[in-house]
């Protein structure tokens, strides 16, 4: 089957959830999550500007459905625990709960709404008091003192909050492939092997790791270095390529693997 | 008009007359407890004659109405006329609210006074942007601290936002109850959620090991009200 | 009038009931040109059907009357009714000011001259009735009117300002010194939310921002009254 998002926003985070659950009695692991990206980045193209908001509800969304994907596309294990099982229901009941709780406020806030609608066919009377009357009214001063307007002041003055998102446990990654190209050539020896161990030695991060390893096969795939690798699981050898020239190593800019 | 005939009549007249220019005058709507203290008259009375001059309003085809709203009686213009009136005030002065903001004012009108932490446990979302906007626009407002760890903030809805609704005060909302979904969506619901069809046959088998305990998921209640 | 008012009796009532429900929400007079330009009919008619309302509010009894004043017409309580809208002023207005309006008059205050779009895009929400409160209650004025384009008035305090806070001048307000966060900065500093010191430096842009709104999901939005 084929879900068309056709709704102009997601709202809510779990409207989406909920109204492809209940359309159709849509079953889930028939939900392709790729056709609601793509709606969605059609959706967004046609906005002016992105909304935050809605690009992380919309993220949430997609959490959530991937998360029930993958718990109905494992197979079920029949020596499973039951307290695991009752987790499982538990979580479920919460999720459901939550479900009904957003949708009784969706109807509400229609309420709302009509409410709100109905109540702007009509403006109220402002003019307020007569100039005649203005020497009757009492100062609506009287009481405040300097330091009571600093202080409004104060309030209304200062600095707003403004959204920001953490992003401080997100790491940078710092190694490029070209990088590790560019040092490697210097450390492998022209006659003889090095180990990939040794390459990666006093190595931490494993992303440095890892970016290491893909110099390696890169500088392989053009034919610069040479890989062996005796034991499954073993060390890696390294070593260059009798008659390759350095000058011919092709810096990549973007690994693409 | 007789003279000694009607002389209730001619009470009333006075009063509607003084009620008449004490609106008129009036920002804010008047409470009516306000208009007997100033009347020297019972409350109910007033309100009976309040009544009975937004009647006469709507009899005569006013273009304006006498409305009970927000706790008070104001003048307003006559719903039927407001395509006029909008001609008239030119700029659009209807600010809108998106459906989510509108989804966190029915949160906090029906569950006030709530923190922004639970709000957000209902939304799903953080929800400090539209919180808020919500009051800046004068919808909500701080009504006091949580006594507890944390001193969380506590919001309700505002004076702004009764009469932005059109109602006199927040009892008038539509019960809650009357949105609470029905079996047949809940029951759709849990289908949608089932994990595994086998799985449906532990669950019967727990179930009965355990001996039945509700589920908190499978009636029609919906836990609105364990946060507060 | 006589015979031929009769027979354009119905097409009247509706135009009196826009004229009614126009001048009901009007804060100024309005003028005849202006409500026969919108009712799309002569001056003269919109003139003579606004005298018959008045005179019709007259022989009704009514607590309000219908005047033309400043060019325009405008609804005002009965003269005969002054004294109960004395005893509502002396009794029953709110004798202090709204917080709303204190920080929009301590904004007026420590920023002056400053135009009521400036004052906006600080509070964050329409200030235009607080602005006519505060000047009608004579406690700022218009002191000068922006050189740049739109001639935006500008806004300061007045001597009745002074002598109510029981200063001399201005400069007499106590500094607003360092800044100290209120509870709910702290909350949303808390949060993770981040301060943005440029807010309190009054910007040109500022005035441009005003009028946009920063909401999105225009398809979904919903039209709130927000004339609080």
């Amino acid at each position: 089957m084929s879900v068309t998002v056709s709704t102009p926003v997601y709202e809510g985070p779990f409207d989406l959830l909920l109204n492809l659950i209940l359309r159709e009695e849509v079953e889930l692991y028939e939900v392709s999550l790729s056709s609601i990206v793509d709606a969605y980045l059609a959706e967004l193209e046609n906005m002016d500007s992105c909304d935050l908001e809605m690009a992380t509800e919309f993220l949430l969304i997609a959490a959530i459905l991937l998360e029930l994907k993958t718990r109905r596309l494992l197979p079920t294990d029949d020596r499973f625990d039951i307290d695991d099982e009752f987790g499982l229901w538990e979580e479920r009941d919460l999720l459901l709960a939550r479900l009904l709780e957003c949708k009784t406020f969706k109807d509400a806030a229609v309420q709302l709404r009509r409410l709100a609608a109905d109540a702007s066919l009509s403006w109220p009377r402002r003019a307020g008091l007569e100039d005649a009357f203005l020497h009757l009214a009492p100062d609506l001063l009287a009481g405040v003192s300097p330091v009571d307007l600093r202080d409004a002041g104060r309030r209304a003055l200062a600095p707003k909050p403004v959204f920001h998102i953490d992003t401080e446990h997100i790491a940078p990654i710092r190694v490029s492939v070209a990088d590790a190209v560019c040092q490697m050539v210097d450390e492998i020896p022209h006659e003889g092997t090095v180990t990939f161990k040794s390459l990666t030695e006093g190595m931490v991060d494993r992303i440095a790791i890892v970016v290491r390893f893909l110099a390696v096969l890169e500088l392989f795939k053009q034919g610069i270095v040479e890989i062996d690798q005796v034991d499954t699981f073993g060390d890696i050898h390294v070593s260059w390529r009798p008659g390759a020239d350095r000058a011919e190593i092709d810096l990549i800019d973007v690994y693409e693997g | 008009m007789g003279d000694e005939a009607m002389i209730g009549e001619d009470d009333d007249s006075d009063i509607r007359r003084a009620i008449e220019a004490i609106l008129m005058v009036s920002v804010d709507p008047v409470a009516p407890n306000l208009l007997a203290q100033l009347m020297e008259m019972p409350t109910k009375k007033v309100e009976a004659i309040c009544s009975s001059l937004a009647d006469g309003y709507e009899a005569e085809g006013r273009g304006f109405v006498l409305l009970r709203v927000g706790g008070g009686y104001r003048f307003q213009s006559h719903p039927a006329q407001a395509e006029w009136v909008e001609r008239f005030v030119l700029e659009g002065q209807h600010s809108r609210l998106t459906s989510a903001a509108l989804e966190t004012l029915a949160i906090v009108a029906y569950k006030q006074p709530i923190s922004r932490n639970q709000v957000s446990a209902i939304r799903g979302v953080d929800v400090d942007t539209v919180i808020r906007t919500l009051q800046q626009r004068g919808y909500i407002e701080v009504v006091a601290t949580d006594p507890g760890p944390g001193n969380a903030l506590m919001f309700g809805t505002s004076q702004g936002f009764l009469e932005s609704m059109g109602i006199d005060q927040v009892s008038d909302l539509p019960s809650l109850g009357d949105f609470v979904p029905g079996p047949e969506l809940v029951e759709a619901l849990e289908r949608g959620l089932l994990a595994e069809p086998d799985v449906v046959e532990l669950e019967a088998e727990a179930e009965a090991e355990v001996g039945g305990e509700p589920e908190c998921g499978s009636d029609t209640e919906v836990p609105v009200d364990d946060r507060t």
